[in-house]
């Protein structure tokens, strides 16, 4: 993981690599609109002049389940991807809304998990012996926490009342941030052995200056391309978690739990399935492009695949 | 994806009975039925929730359940017909339906001749009462509460293991007789006498919890092997036959639960029938969207279905003890907004569920009557409820409702973001609380930490009046310890008195007409806000016979059908 | 007779010539010397004798008869008639497989021997090679062996197959002096034993000279002077081969005039605990500095020489209080050393990449220290610095990869100035440099001693590298001094029989004498 | 040696018991009473006490925790109705909910799991290992291109989301197999593949990717160490170069991997076992945590924490074993 002492500053030469990586240039742009897709849903379902609330029982054949009317889920003039069948809510509507849940909590974890990770990491590597010995137990710990089964476990008994998606984004960190820990941990141990750090030392630098000026900067690099990939994963997790009806409360949309009502609807209306699962996997595609593009840009020493 | 239900639901929901005698449905492949030359071949049933205790005191079923009374024969037991006749209870090991004394408050019955226990021992009135006792002990919980307080003075009764001389309100005067002391007048007791906890154990072969291991059966199977909520394995019990049990026909020669399963799964494969399947049926998986698309189309689906109505309704309970529910103005204008239509929808569509306006369901046994006293229509009627509430003063009112996490109760929050909807048209703001399914009754139950509003389930034990609004309406029965239905904390003197009236009764068509009339007297004050009755739509393997809905619970009685 | 004739021997690498007409020739037994800077195109020629090169190669090579262009059978060129010995002995062997395997591997391949054969051969050509208890040693893995019977394995390979010719690549440059004495002391053994040709490749005069009957000049590409060792190595004609030689350090002239004693080490050791291998016992600490008591005196330089492992980085860094001593004492001007970080001493380090931080600007790094000493805008004062140490102040924003490996150690050393220090400890600070680069780094050092009155501690493995600059020698074996003395003395009698034996390894550039010592290291180490 | 292993077994315990207290304090902050679950409808405060204590519910938390180590390692008894029940160490107490031993339940579930795990480990390793190196061997430039699209797609497809997909197109349209019902291997090694089939493969599209890529990288790493440049200097075969020293480096990372995977899937195996309606420790712990069960959850988690740390101890020795090298220390 360790980047080359041959490497350039990550700026200039990054960025140069990136401009020319086809496929990191498309992931970023889907991964863009995907973001602005969230950030500006409200927008978007006005746009549509729908909301992700609003019954339309018209719209449903009762007998049959409730199953909507017409072809394709029944997408119309103003139902621009058909309704949800058992409500009659707008697609469109809850499609966007959803985006913002995946996203949102996705990106909140992969925050958190860096901020602790690399908190952890960097104080194990530079503490002494007991501190990283202490800090490293900890980590283990995290790291030998099977995360699927306790959050499944932790989100079934906090109050149903929290806010839920601050809560699952910090529910998936809090148990997710052991990777992001030992990176740092060893990236900081083989930098304090550079030179410089040294030099830094015997200049008189106090350990937070060294850990600000010559640490963290030669993390940058490493960390953000593990994080790169943490989002995915997390937004993995995310819809996994609400999938298994553990993830954000109705009548607030999220992709996940789309997909787990529609195991019950694949055959009846199979555009349901279709929908929310082509957005899930394009987003995280192109996540994964970005990271990707990230990793060859800023360490073409280290070639394996992060898990 | 919760697929496990509760056990205090796995009986409610398993339950249903039978309107439209669901015979009708299975007279295409029931031609060739004759109960003397059906036996043989092995049933397979799947389904969703496995039976978590096959111990007769922790069992809560209704007519003694469907699985369980192919092993346990108890007093009486349900009547096993289609339609109306099924809604009556039977005799099963007794010889008659019961002989009440002191105004109903004394019960004998008589064992018949031949009955025995797997092991070939004689079934006594001993053993009968031994079981009941055994359903009292704090180590096997779970199962149906009534005697508790209906027997006389055994509510402190602490179970054989820790009082052994028993309850006294239990009398065997002889091998083949026992008789039941009350505290007050049970015209229903025939009907109570249907649950599993009426089931003999013989003493000398109780185990305490490891019973369920290998219960004994006084019934048609026995058990081969048993895992917990995963697979059962019945074999015939060759001390049984039908010249000691009329009701059962006990067609198949093996019965093999498979449980477990999702819903959805469950039904695809009925539909392909492939191998083993094409002789399996389901007790608790109502047909989905996938099967109603094809249903009614005419395909061959059609002949493999039955249809029947247990009796349960979905309402909205109105604590009237915290505002503004309070206010009858509020109750009755919510009653106007509600929309049934997204109800129904949100519960799997008019096929499965039928939109209620009486807190009675829809069933002559329990006396039914019609009314609409607040009508709403097909979609709702927010400006009526709009107009209610400001001839009382109200405006943007917002309440909260509480709904169970999941909806496998049918009470989650697909239900509630429905309502929820339908009151934001009438200018009412809902916010949710999800309280965990599992805690649910808790917090609902206990007036203290009961929420003003909340979505409530209700199932009848026995298709009669009585279970289904003493719990609800009876004053007495406000529980301020915990285990409360009566959410609305309504105790009016009047009706409590009328509910003894009709207690006392031992004719149930008289009684069914009264409870009727009660509840179209309660309906009045808008107590509740009945949202839908179940309906129950299953399907059954290709080479299933002689399958019909029994009237009782609207499901196939594995006890009668045939895989021949 | 010629065994080995190349003749305009060109390589190009997407017509960059790397090889511009190399032309030579090497007699059956005979040794010949390339000697040439990192970049003159030396290993590529050598790497394409073995047609390993994946560059364009033109011209001729003619090896006993055959010609290595036109694809000649390699399979039985390369490793039987043909051997390489490479400069990175660790990772030149395979990790995966015992040392006694590859070598029978590659005898088997090209013998056909039986197993049993392969193997006997695998321990006798051990043996040869001086390997202590071959047979056991054979079923060792590299990673087991240290950097020299690493090396020595690799020339057992080499000879397994009874070659024409051996190619050695930089087969010393990884070792320490001593080792690399014996190293080349064996290849010449080999040579004498086998009557193999060799061909060896250094950036080394002094590897060369007492090695080698004829030596060829490298630059860019090109021969700028060949012949006989002798004539090239004391007469030499090309000016480049005379910068060569001048570069060498040659013994410093000043006088010492010692002031009072400015750094004081007492009785100082550092024991490091060894992690627990195996049994829950802990295992006996590695004692890296095990008791050195020395002054630093005002105005002079201080040389600590020793071989890698005895500890004098770790004394060094000691020195400047990046580490505290286990036990002991080091006290600047009285005051305890730990106390006066930042002021005073500053270190110039070893790898002047390493030492600077590859994301900040040179400036940026300069600037540090005179930040930290409250200087708000120190731009001014480190471009002044950047021209001190003989920068263009434009260099202040650039990034250390953009720089030359003399320019990096000339910021390496503006940072150490810039506080203003008295005492700089410099640990090994052209080791990793060219000579010629090396040169100019010690004047620039020698220059800002005299003009800023500082004291110096210098810290090195070489020999020849201290005799130039340091007034007084502390040799260092194992954690402790054993010499210690003014570098004259040191260097002409020397007292104590290990720093006998690093003199005698010391390669030295006059043919003659590289002999003498040869026949001395032989005397010495028994 | 054996004081690695010591030290080693020490820091797996120490976890575990981390673990299982984590656990614990978590499910008795929740607001939740799974005694009133047992108690059942009806349920009167006096009963409920009286189940309460029946539970072990009734004593303060740390004393049900010791309580519950105690029957980790020494057992302990439970009341029984008429007589008392052994419950022999380790003992992870009995199911609130169906009264079974833990243990004996978690045994039971294992099996599923451990087929799931393996089938898909092994699947994934045979493809993904193969395409690695033909790609990595330089054979075909369109492999190439091929893993690097199979690895990114693999990190974009949610294994639900594949499942759904397979299930839709096999069970449902197609027809060809059945919907995955667990056959446990001793009654028909066939009906278990053919169920289990559908489960692998959607868990070994993730993995199969990821271990080509890893495989092609290392073996291009390799390629270009110095030692096989001695190899060739010496005129050692291609082939043979790539057979005896390339593929052991480059296979090297994979070891680690691969061990570290299997205890993921195991314990990962939630989404897949509810997808497929598969009775493996994920499907118990969904219902578990439902209902409260506290001594399942408590159970799933330590199993799952225990595979995990014994893969990653795997691991290492495995590597250990194969790479000269590493001391294990």
């Amino acid at each position: 993981m360790t980047t080359a002492p041959s490497a350039p500053p990550v700026p200039s030469r990054a960025l140069a690599a990136l401009r020319r990586d086809r496929g990191f240039l498309t992931g970023a742009v889907i991964a863009g609109t995907m973001v602005l897709v969230a950030v500006t849903a409200p927008l978007l379902a006005a746009l549509a002049g729908q909301d992700y609330t609003t019954y339309h029982d018209g719209l449903l054949d009762s007998a049959r389940g409730g199953v909507p009317i017409g072809s394709f889920g029944g997408i119309s003039g103003e139902h621009w991807l058909g309704v949800e069948p058992g409500t009659g809510r707008d697609l469109f509507a809850r499609v966007v809304y959803g985006a913002q849940v995946s996203v949102g909590v996705a990106l909140g974890a992969t925050f958190l998990e860096v901020l602790l990770g690399v908190g952890f990491g960097v104080a194990a590597g530079l503490g002494g012996r007991w501190l990283d010995a202490g800090l490293s137990r900890v980590i283990d710990l995290v790291l030998s926490v099977p995360v699927l089964v306790m959050a499944i476990s932790l989100l079934a008994i906090v109050p149903q009342d929290w806010p839920r998606p601050l809560l699952l984004a910090t529910v998936i960190a809090v148990l997710g941030w052991g990777g992001t820990a030992r990176i740092s941990r060893g990236e900081t141990l083989t930098l304090r052995t550079r030179d410089y750090v040294a030099a830094a030392q015997v200049a008189g630098a106090p350990w937070w200056r060294v850990a600000r000026r010559e640490i963290l900067p030669g993390l940058t690099a490493p960390i953000l391309t593990y994080a790169a990939l943490l989002l995915p994963t997390n937004m993995v997790v995310e819809a996994g978690l609400s999938f298994l009806g553990v993830g954000v409360r109705p009548p607030t949309p999220s992709w996940g739990q789309m997909l787990s009502s529609a195991t019950t609807w694949f055959r009846a209306d199979p555009f349901y399935v279709f929908l929310p699962g082509l957005l899930l996997f394009l987003t995280l595609l192109s996540f994964v492009l970005v990271a990707n593009g990230l990793r060859r840009a800023l360490d073409p020493r280290q070639r394996e695949v992060l898990r | 994806m919760r697929r496990l239900v509760p056990i205090v639901l796995a009986a409610t929901v398993l339950l249903a009975g039978c309107q439209d005698g669901g015979g009708g449905d299975s007279t295409a492949s029931n031609a060739a039925f004759d109960p003397a030359t059906c036996q043989g071949g092995t049933l397979t049933v799947l389904n969703q929730g496995g039976i978590t205790h096959l111990d007769p005191a922790r069992l809560y079923t209704s007519g003694g359940g469907n699985v369980p009374s192919l092993l346990f024969r108890t007093l009486t037991t349900r009547n096993r017909q289609p339609g109306e006749a099924g809604t009556k209870p039977a005799p099963d090991l007794a010889t008659d339906l019961g002989t009440p004394s002191d105004g109903a408050k004394t019960w004998t019955y008589h064992l018949r001749d031949g009955v025995a226990f797997e092991d070939g021992t004689p079934i006594t009135s001993a053993d009968v009462k031994y079981g009941i006792e055994r359903s009292f002990a704090p180590e096997l919980p779970g199962g149906a509460p009534y005697l508790r307080d209906w027997l006389k003075d055994a509510a402190g009764y602490q179970g054989p293991y820790k009082q052994p001389d028993g309850i006294k309100s239990i009398e065997t005067p002889d091998a083949k007789t026992i008789v039941f002391k009350l505290s007050k007048p049970e015209g229903d007791f025939p009907f109570l006498a249907t649950a599993t906890q009426f089931a003999p154990v013989p003493k000398a072969k109780d185990t305490g919890t490891e019973y369920e291991k290998h219960p004994i059966s006084s019934g048609p199977y026995r058990v081969e092997s048993y895992e917990p909520k995963k697979s059962l394995v019945l074999v015939r019990n060759t001390h049984w036959s039908t010249k000691i049990d009329e009701l059962r026909y006990a067609c198949p020669d093996r019965i093999e639960v498979t449980s477990g399963l999702d819903s959805a799964v469950i039904n695809q494969r009925l539909v392909t029938g492939a191998g083993p399947d094409a002789a399996a049926v389901t007790t608790d998986a109502v047909v989905g969207p996938e099967q109603l698309a094809q249903l009614g189309t005419g395909s061959e689906l059609d002949k493999r279905v039955t249809r029947g109505e247990f009796p349960s309704t979905t309402y909205l309970a109105f604590n009237t003890k915290k505002a503004p529910f309070d206010n009858p103005k509020v109750r009755e204008a919510l009653s106007y907004a509600i929309n049934r239509t997204s109800v129904v929808n949100a519960l799997g569509g008019s096929a499965v569920v039928g939109a209620s306006t009486t807190f009675l369901p829809p069933q002559k046994a329990l006396g039914h009557q019609a009314y609409d006293y607040f009508p709403a229509g097909e979609g709702g009627n927010p400006e009526k409820a709009k107009q209610v509430l400001a001839e009382a003063g109200l405006s943007n009112l917002t309440i909260e409702l509480a709904h169970q996490n999941d909806d496998s109760e049918g009470v989650g929050p697909k239900v509630a973001s429905a309502i929820q909807e339908a009151f934001k048209q009438a200018g009412v703001t809902v916010k949710l609380t999800a309280i965990d399914s599992a805690t649910y009754r808790d917090v609902t139950g206990k007036p203290a930490t009961q929420p003003g509003l909340a979505l409530a389930t209700w199932g009848a034990d026995w298709p009669s009046g009585g279970p289904f609004l003493i719990p609800i309406f009876d004053g007495r029965q406000i529980i301020t310890a915990g285990g409360n239905f009566n959410l609305a904390q309504y105790n009016d003197s009047e009706v409590n008195a009328e509910i003894d009236a009709i207690n006392a009764l031992t004719d149930p068509a008289e009684a069914a007409a009264r409870w009727g009339a009660l509840d179209a007297k309660l309906g009045k004050l808008a107590l509740v806000l009945p949202l839908t009755h179940e309906k129950d739509v299953y399907l059954y393997g290709k080479n299933v016979k002689n399958a019909y809905a029994d009237g009782w619970r609207g499901q196939l009685d594995l006890a009668r059908i045939s895989v021949k | 007779m010629t065994l080995l004739k190349v003749d305009d021997l060109r390589i190009t690498f997407s017509d960059k010539p790397a090889v511009d007409g190399l032309s030579f020739e090497l007699a059956a037994g005979g040794s010949l010397g390339i000697v040439g800077e990192s970049g003159s195109g030396k290993s590529t020629a050598a790497l394409a004798l073995l047609g390993l090169t994946s560059g364009q190669v033109t011209g001729e090579i003619a090896f006993d008869g055959v010609d290595l262009l036109a694809n000649p059978p390699w399979k039985e060129i390369r490793g039987a008639r043909i051997t390489m010995v490479f400069q990175e002995p660790l990772t030149a062997l395979s990790p995966f497989h015992t040392v006694g395997d590859q070598i029978a591997e590659v005898y088997r391949l090209h013998t056909g021997a039986s197993r049993r054969a392969a193997r006997e051969r695998a321990v006798e050509v051990l043996g040869q090679v001086h390997i202590p208890d071959p047979v056991r040693r054979a079923a060792a893995y590299p990673h087991q062996f240290s950097g020299g019977m690493r090396q020595r394995a690799l020339i057992a390979m080499a000879i397994a197959c009874r070659p024409q010719l051996i190619i050695a690549d930089e087969p010393t440059t990884a070792l320490d002096v001593t080792v690399q004495a014996q190293i080349l002391d064996l290849l010449d053994e080999v040579r004498a034993t086998t009557g193999a040709a060799l061909l060896l490749i250094s950036h080394d005069l002094g590897v060369v000279a007492g090695s080698c009957d004829s030596v060829i000049v490298m630059r860019q590409g090109r021969a700028v002077e060949a012949g006989a060792t002798e004539r090239v190595l004391l007469s030499p004609r090309h000016d480049y081969t005379k910068a060569l030689l001048d570069a060498v350090p040659k013994p410093g002239t000043r006088k010492l005039e010692p002031g009072e004693p400015l750094l004081r080490v007492k009785d100082v050791r550092k024991h490091f605990p060894q992690p627990r291998r195996g049994s829950l016992r802990k295992p006996p600490p590695i004692r890296a500095v095990d008791g050195v008591t020395l002054d630093v005196h005002a105005g002079e330089t201080l040389g600590i020489v020793g071989e890698s492992g005895t500890g004098k980085t770790t004394l060094a860094r000691m020195m400047v209080g990046l580490t505290s001593p286990t036990s002991g004492s080091i006290t600047f001007d009285g005051v305890d050393i730990g106390r006066r970080r930042g002021r005073s001493v500053q270190m110039v380090f070893q790898d002047p990449l390493s030492s600077l931080n590859p994301r900040r600007t040179v400036g940026e790094s300069i600037a540090d220290p005179l930040r930290l000493r409250g200087v708000r805008d120190p731009r001014a004062e480190v471009s002044a610095l950047l021209e001190r140490v003989g920068l263009a102040a434009s260099e202040y924003d650039r990034y250390p990869h953009q720089l030359s490996g003399g320019m990096r150690q000339r910021v390496g050393i503006a940072r150490a100035i810039a506080p203003a220090p008295r005492l700089i400890v410099c640990d090994e600070p052209v080791s990793s440099l060219d000579v010629t680069t090396q040169a100019q780094v010690l004047d620039l050092l020698e220059e800002l001693r005299g003009e800023l009155g500082l004291s110096l501690v210098f810290v090195s493995h070489d020999l020849a590298v201290l005799r130039r600059i340091a007034d007084r020698v502390a040799v260092l074996k194992d954690g402790v001094v054993v010499e210690i003395g003014p570098t004259a003395e040191v260097y002409e009698q020397p007292r104590h029989a290990y720093t006998k034996e690093l003199l005698a390894a010391v390669p030295v550039t006059d043919p003659v004498a590289a002999r003498r010592l040869r026949a001395l290291r032989s005397t010495v180490s028994g | 040696m054996i004081g690695y292993l010591i030290r080693r077994i020490a820091g797996a315990a120490l976890v575990l018991l981390a673990l299982s207290a984590i656990v614990y304090a978590l499910f008795y902050l929740a607001p939740s009473d799974p005694a009133i679950l047992t108690c059942g409808k009806g349920c009167t405060p006096e009963r409920l006490a009286d189940v309460r204590a029946a539970m072990g519910l009734a004593d303060p938390v740390w004393t049900q925790y010791w309580h519950f180590l105690e029957g980790v390692f020494t057992g302990r008894d439970y009341p029984a109705g008429p007589d008392v029940r052994h419950c022999p160490a380790p003992c992870l107490g009995y199911s609130f909910e169906t009264d079974q031993p833990v243990t004996a339940l978690l045994l039971d579930r294992i099996p599923v799991s451990f087929s799931l795990a393996i089938g898909a480990e092994v699947l994934s390793l045979a493809i993904g290992v193969g395409a690695g190196l033909l790609s990595g061997a330089r054979r075909f430039r369109w492999l190439d291109r091929l893993v690097n699209g199979l690895v990114l797609a693999g990190y974009a497809v949610p294994v639900f989301l594949v499942g759904l997909l397979l299930l839709l197109l096999f069970c449902v349209h197609l027809r060809w197999l059945p919907f995955p019902t667990y056959v446990p291997f001793t009654t028909s090694p066939l009906l278990w593949a053919q169920n289990l089939l559908l489960p692998w493969i959607s868990l070994a599209v993730i993995q199969t990717a990821a271990y080509a890529r890893l495989t092609r990288a290392g073996l291009q790493e390799t390629l270009a160490e110095d030692h096989i440049r001695t190899a060739r200097a010496y005129g050692i075969p291609e082939r043979r170069i790539l057979r005896r020293r390339a593929l052991r480096g480059a296979l090297l990372p994979l070891i680690t991997l691969t061990a570290v995977d299997v205890a993921a899937i195991m314990t990962s195996a939630v989404l897949t076992e509810t997808m497929f309606g598969l009775p493996g420790v994920g499907q118990l712990l969904v219902g578990a945590v439902n209902q409260i069960d506290l001594p399942v959850v408590v159970g799933v988690t330590l199993l799952t924490g225990l595979i995990i740390v014994i893969a990653n101890a795997a691991a290492d020795f495995l590597y250990a074993a194969v790479d000269p090298r590493v001391q294990l220390r």
